[in-house]
């Protein structure tokens, strides 16, 4: 009887040990998909430089003017897109201008993206947002950072026309904007060249404005200097950096949902690592005794 | 149904199908596999033409043409037909009895590697690194650093013995070689967790591709 | 072979066609160099006051066609009325000609390298030896006032670089203790290898392969032939390729790239010629599959499924893909040995293949597979290299704490 | 001939670049090289192309059992190059707008990003399967591993909020990845400089020739 039972026990811990990984695949998917389906606000710590970019834009004064660049393309988009539409909702809750414009070619129509899921929403619904008062899509310009210094001078010589092809001067929100002096704040999203640094380097320290930005989780560490200089305002990385955003806004949105599948996996793993482990080492056991 | 719509559901098609590939290989894979690989293939060849071939060989061949046609010199990106020449003899491996011309190209290309980067990891690789390695031992009240720094220079140290090959692992320098297996596997343990958040976080992107592009589940 | 001459010789005109047609296409212009319209404004406030000092001198430790020009801050940067922005660079080729814009450095900035283009023709062709002359412009507000006119300079082309002298020294030295170690091993000297588990186990995994009538493939990674790695893989694959043709088991070889594609049928042909087995040699098992990273996973984990080869090898530049291969390959069953020389990479092909060849292993695999007296002398030469570093390491960080700027200095690298 | 010139090819051009590193002057060399490279591997490209189309076209040919997925690669191959060489603008084939990047977008984006999602799952098997406290070094790889996971979401902390500020898991996890990650992750790069050294040497000096086939 009792020889039966160790066997049995045995083949258990075996069992787990040789687990088809199927089963482990599974407990992946339901781990990153379900928390999905929750509107759970997990508290999550804020730092420091995150913070600096919500309170750059906070602190403008309704009607303010905001220069978006988005410098990403779709394959940044799990981590950058959370960080586009809370900006939105950020910029239209405060009655921020956003004047929207991209240095890489698919920058523009991420915002674009950005925007139809923003406007789903009841709050900004109600403001019946204007295209060319309060928001405009310059769309995409190459060049780089030649483009940045050119701005600096003029828009209208990088952007004679917005995204739909009507001359800037047309445009009643781009009256009285001739360059970085008539607007209050640069945001910028980047996945790398050109992107915040050029940003820093071409627009802050030569004409003097402010910028506030958010980077891939990979990039952000690079730009801690900045913050740490004051060049820039402060910077949001990765989904964390996302998650941290839609936090101080207190509009849990993407960035939240997908940390909280992110942690679920995590934790997910760590459990398997331990389960592997103690079934690996009460076989050792036996074996030993 | 408007392009964009029927784009994403074609996108979404296509994700599941790689997805089953995770039950057991199937022919809904095996269709996405193979056009996966045909579609990038052709994207390759694209690319290749209008990012290298034009540019590279054949925008700088115009160029010589045209200052010999207008000023009526020999200019110098005539030497980029030399390239093009060494281009065409790698097609001369579609003919047998010439395919071993092939072997120039080649020889070039294997020669161009081996030369570029002998120097530049010697430079970037060591003597760059060895450079940021020199750190003081000892920080004046800033224990953390003194602490960090040791534990770099005698991590590098150890972990070099490890790579030695002529000599058997054994006694004090066998003991130095473990201490810089260990450190190793640090690296490995460190930079294996360090990387999970980000392959996590493109499943997530592509779970909710799904779910809210495709389905509309999630608002 | 009948399809492939086929597609051979009907190719080629079509080849040409194409070309002929899309260059035609295609709008071939020159890059076309952008005026930058200066607005001047009638304003109450003086423009910013001139920088002073302007100097021109060839820039050094380069090839020519770069001159670098200095200055001193104008009063107004940074202090006096503070309204400098920033610094326009302008050039000129005679001291009272037009003078035309070369370039911007913001506020706070000495100097600026004009760099110019080396061959004729190109619009921003700076030619060597011929005398330029350059002022600095000081701009503000639409305001701007221009500096004296700087002594001419010419740029001229060095023969050594300064800056590069530690790269040399670490050149020589590394290249001397190699042929030093290839000599003594030309002459017979036994040298001591210490084993390495990942090669040991490379004929186990063949000899594996050859029971169960499987086939081997062997993967050259992500990287092209402008990588060391991949080509320590092509000498990798060729000791391999010998071993299976002597064991008479099939290798398959899919590639990212085509050139590699090339190497590595001329690399296995070669093999099986050596071992007298030129007839088992099959180019149809050496084939391109495509050059992106993820369908060629793809690609690669259908064959894993499908052919359930005996053994794999992952060996070369690998990137993300690194776990996706190695998993599906564990999934199919196989014996897996891998290395790399990406960092990021190693840790998954630890946690997931058999044996890994980390780092500078993977170039030292061809010699210990090899055996050759004279490639075994190649990695004492390393040993020693190794020696050199680490009593470098111990001096440094001695001197550092010591504060002994000499010996600083020894390694510094101008870029 | 056929195994000479190859060899002298391979030692004049490796050292002329090993030169041009100390030689200015020779950087033009250095970038005219780098630029026929990019020109041999766009004639390679066809060489490949060929290949793919080949071995596909005989799978259909030879009414293999997987023929159809044979086919399925030929039409892929053909979707995107012929809007792509002829129908998207010339140069500017992947702006926006075109079908090229229509086709980019909507078949090519989602399968890499779906085949590189699979990491996910990857990555949690191999942890299961490989993660054994089997010896000392494992168990280091074990922890390591286990500290940076956990330290980069929000759970290492709170399950360490006991601990005072500066010594929580999110803290121990930088302190890893700065001061041990980087003395492993520097000795496994000098090693590769040696490594790297010793192997073009032996390549310019033709020590190694293999590659260079046979007769």
């Amino acid at each position: 009887m009792n020889q039966e039972n160790m066997q049995e026990e045995k083949s258990f811990w075996e069992k787990l040990l040789a687990i088809d990984r199927r089963i482990i695949f599974l407990f992946i998917i339901v781990a990153i998909a379900l928390p999905l389906f929750f509107k759970v606000s997990m508290r999550i710590p804020v730092t420091p430089v995150a913070e600096g970019t919500y309170q750059a834009i906070e602190n403008l004064p309704a009607g303010s003017k905001v220069l978006a660049s988005f410098d990403y393309d779709p394959g940044s988009m799990p981590e950058l897109q959370p960080m586009a539409e809370a900006f939105f909702r950020h910029a239209f809750r405060n009655d921020l201008k956003v004047v929207i414009m991209g240095l890489w070619p698919q920058g523009p129509l991420q915002a674009n993206i950005a925007l139809e899921e923003v406007f789903q929403d009841e709050d900004v619904k109600a403001k019946n947002l204007q295209y060319g008062v309060d928001y405009v899509n310059l769309g995409f310009t190459a060049g780089n950072e030649v483009v940045i210094d050119r701005m600096g001078h003029s828009f209208e010589e990088s952007y004679p026309r917005d995204g739909q092809g009507t001359p800037l001067s047309e445009i009643p929100l781009m009256r009285g904007v001739r360059n970085y002096d008539n607007v209050d704040l640069i945001f910028n999203l980047s996945a790398g060249y050109p992107g915040t640094q050029e940003w820093v380097q071409y627009a802050v320290d030569v004409f003097h404005v402010k910028l506030a930005a958010g980077n891939t989780a990979v990039q952000a560490p690079a730009m801690y200097p900045y913050v740490q200089t004051g060049q820039l305002s402060g910077v949001l990385g990765g989904m964390k950096g996302g998650a941290e955003y839609e936090t101080l806004l207190g509009i849990p949105g993407r960035a939240v949902r997908y940390m909280f599948s992110q942690a679920i996996a995590h934790a997910v793993i760590c459990l398997f690592i331990i389960i592997g482990n103690l079934a690996f080492f009460s076989m050792r056991k036996r074996r030993a005794s | 149904m408007s392009g964009e719509v029927v784009g994403v559901w074609i996108g979404a098609i296509l994700t599941l199908g790689i997805f089953s590939f995770l039950y057991k290989d199937n022919p809904f894979y095996k269709f996405s596999e193979a056009l996966f690989v045909g579609v990038s293939a052709g994207y390759w060849f694209v690319v290749t033409f209008w990012q290298y071939f034009l540019p590279k060989l054949i925008d700088n061949l115009a160029l010589a043409y045209t200052v010999l046609a207008v000023e009526g010199r020999i200019d110098y990106h005539w030497v980029y037909i030399l390239g093009g020449g060494l281009g065409i003899l790698m097609l001369l491996r579609l003919f047998p009895s010439v395919g071993w011309l092939s072997r120039w190209s080649l020889a070039f290309i294997v020669g161009t590697t081996a030369g570029l980067q002998f120097t530049r990891y010697l430079e970037s690789n060591g003597i760059i690194q060895v450079k940021g390695t020199i750190l003081p031992l000892i920080v004046g009240g800033d224990l953390n650093t003194t602490i960090g720094n040791i534990v770099i220079v005698v991590g590098t140290f150890c972990g070099l013995i490890y790579f030695f090959f002529s000599k058997e692992h054994r006694g004090a320098f066998g003991g130095a070689a473990r201490i810089g297996v260990w450190f190793l596997m640090i690296t490995f343990g460190a930079l294996f967790g360090y990387t999970v958040m980000s392959r996590m976080s493109l499943l997530i992107g592509r779970m909710d591709y799904l779910f809210s592009n495709w389905l509309h589940l999630i608002g | 072979m009948r399809i492939k001459r086929l597609f051979g010789i009907g190719f080629l005109p079509v080849f040409l066609v194409l070309c002929i047609f899309l260059f035609l296409q295609s709008d071939f212009c020159p890059a076309q160099e952008v005026g930058e319209v200066d607005i001047l404004e009638e304003s109450s406030t003086p423009p910013p006051a001139a920088p002073t000092d302007v100097k021109a001198v060839d820039t050094p430790n380069d090839n020519g066609h770069s001159i670098t020009v200095t200055w001193t801050l104008s009063v107004d940067d940074g202090a006096g009325l503070g309204n400098v922005v920033s610094y326009e660079v302008l050039r000129s080729d005679a001291p009272d000609g037009e003078f035309e814009v070369r370039g911007l450095a913001p506020a706070g900035e000495e100097s600026f390298e004009d760099k110019g283009a080396k061959e004729k023709g190109d619009a921003n062709y700076l030619p060597a030896g011929v005398d330029f002359y350059y002022k600095v412009r000081a701009k503000g507000d639409g305001l701007f006032s221009d500096s004296e006119v700087s002594a001419p300079a010419h740029a001229y082309g060095q023969w050594y670089h300064t800056g590069k002298t530690p790269v040399v020294v670490a050149v020589l030295a590394f290249s001397t203790f190699a042929l030093v170690f290839i000599t003594l091993a030309r002459k017979g000297k036994k040298l001591y290898i210490r084993p390495l588990a990942g090669i040991e186990a490379v004929d186990e995994a063949i000899g594996r392969a050859t029971e169960m009538g499987k086939p081997i493939l062997y993967i050259l990674g992500l990287g092209s032939a402008d990588m060391i790695a991949t080509i320590a893989s092509f000498t990798i694959l060729s000791r391999v390729a010998k071993k299976v043709a002597d064991y008479q088991t099939q290798i398959l070889i899919p590639c990212n790239d085509p050139i590699n594609m090339a190497v590595a049928q001329e690399t296995v042909r070669a093999a099986y010629l050596e071992a007298g087995r030129p007839d088992q040699y099959k180019e149809e098992n050496i084939y391109y599959l495509t050059s992106m990273q993820f369908a060629y996973v793809a690609g690669v984990n259908g064959i894993m499924l499908r052919e359930k080869p005996a053994t794999n090898f992952y060996l070369g530049k690998f990137y993300a893909e690194s776990l996706l291969l190695a998993e599906t390959g564990s999934l199919a069953g196989s014996i897996q040995i891998s290395g790399t020389d990406e960092i990021a990479q190693i840790p998954f092909f630890v946690a997931a293949t058999d044996y890994t060849l980390i780092g500078e292993e993977l170039y030292a695999a061809s010699a210990y597979l090899g055996k050759e007296p004279i490639l075994l002398g190649t990695l004492k030469g390393q040993d020693w290299g190794k020696a050199v570093v680490m009593i470098a390491l111990i001096l440094g960080a001695l001197a550092a704490t010591f504060n002994f700027q000499f010996f600083l200095n020894l390694f510094r690298i101008q870029l | 001939m056929r195994r000479e010139v190859p060899l002298v090819l391979t030692a004049i051009v490796g050292l002329t670049m090993i030169v041009s590193h100390f030689i200015p002057p020779f950087n033009i060399l250095k970038d005219l090289f780098e630029d026929w490279f990019f020109i041999i591997a766009a004639f390679a490209i066809y060489l490949g192309v060929l290949n793919l189309l080949r071995v596909n076209a005989d799978k259909l040919y030879k009414k293999k059992p997987d023929a159809p997925f044979g086919l399925v690669v030929i039409l892929g191959f053909l979707l995107i190059t012929i809007p792509g060489l002829f129908f998207s603008g010339g140069r500017s084939f992947s702006d926006p707008g075109t079908p090229f990047y229509y086709l980019y977008i909507h078949v090519y984006y989602p399968l890499s990003a779906t085949m590189f999602a699979l990491l996910a799952f990857f990555v949690a098997s191999a942890s299961y399967r490989a993660f054994r406290a089997r010896n000392v070094e494992a168990t280091m790889l074990l922890v390591a591993a286990f500290i940076l996971m956990l330290g980069r979401v929000p759970i290492g902390d709170w399950m360490t909020a006991w601990l005072p500020e500066g010594y929580r898991l999110g803290e121990w996890a930088d302190w890893i990845m700065d001061f041990p990650q980087t003395a492993g992750q520097k000795a496994i790069m000098i090693g590769i400089a040696l490594g790297v050294v010793s192997s073009a040497l032996r390549v310019i000096l033709g020590l190694e020739r293999a590659y260079m086939g046979g007769e």
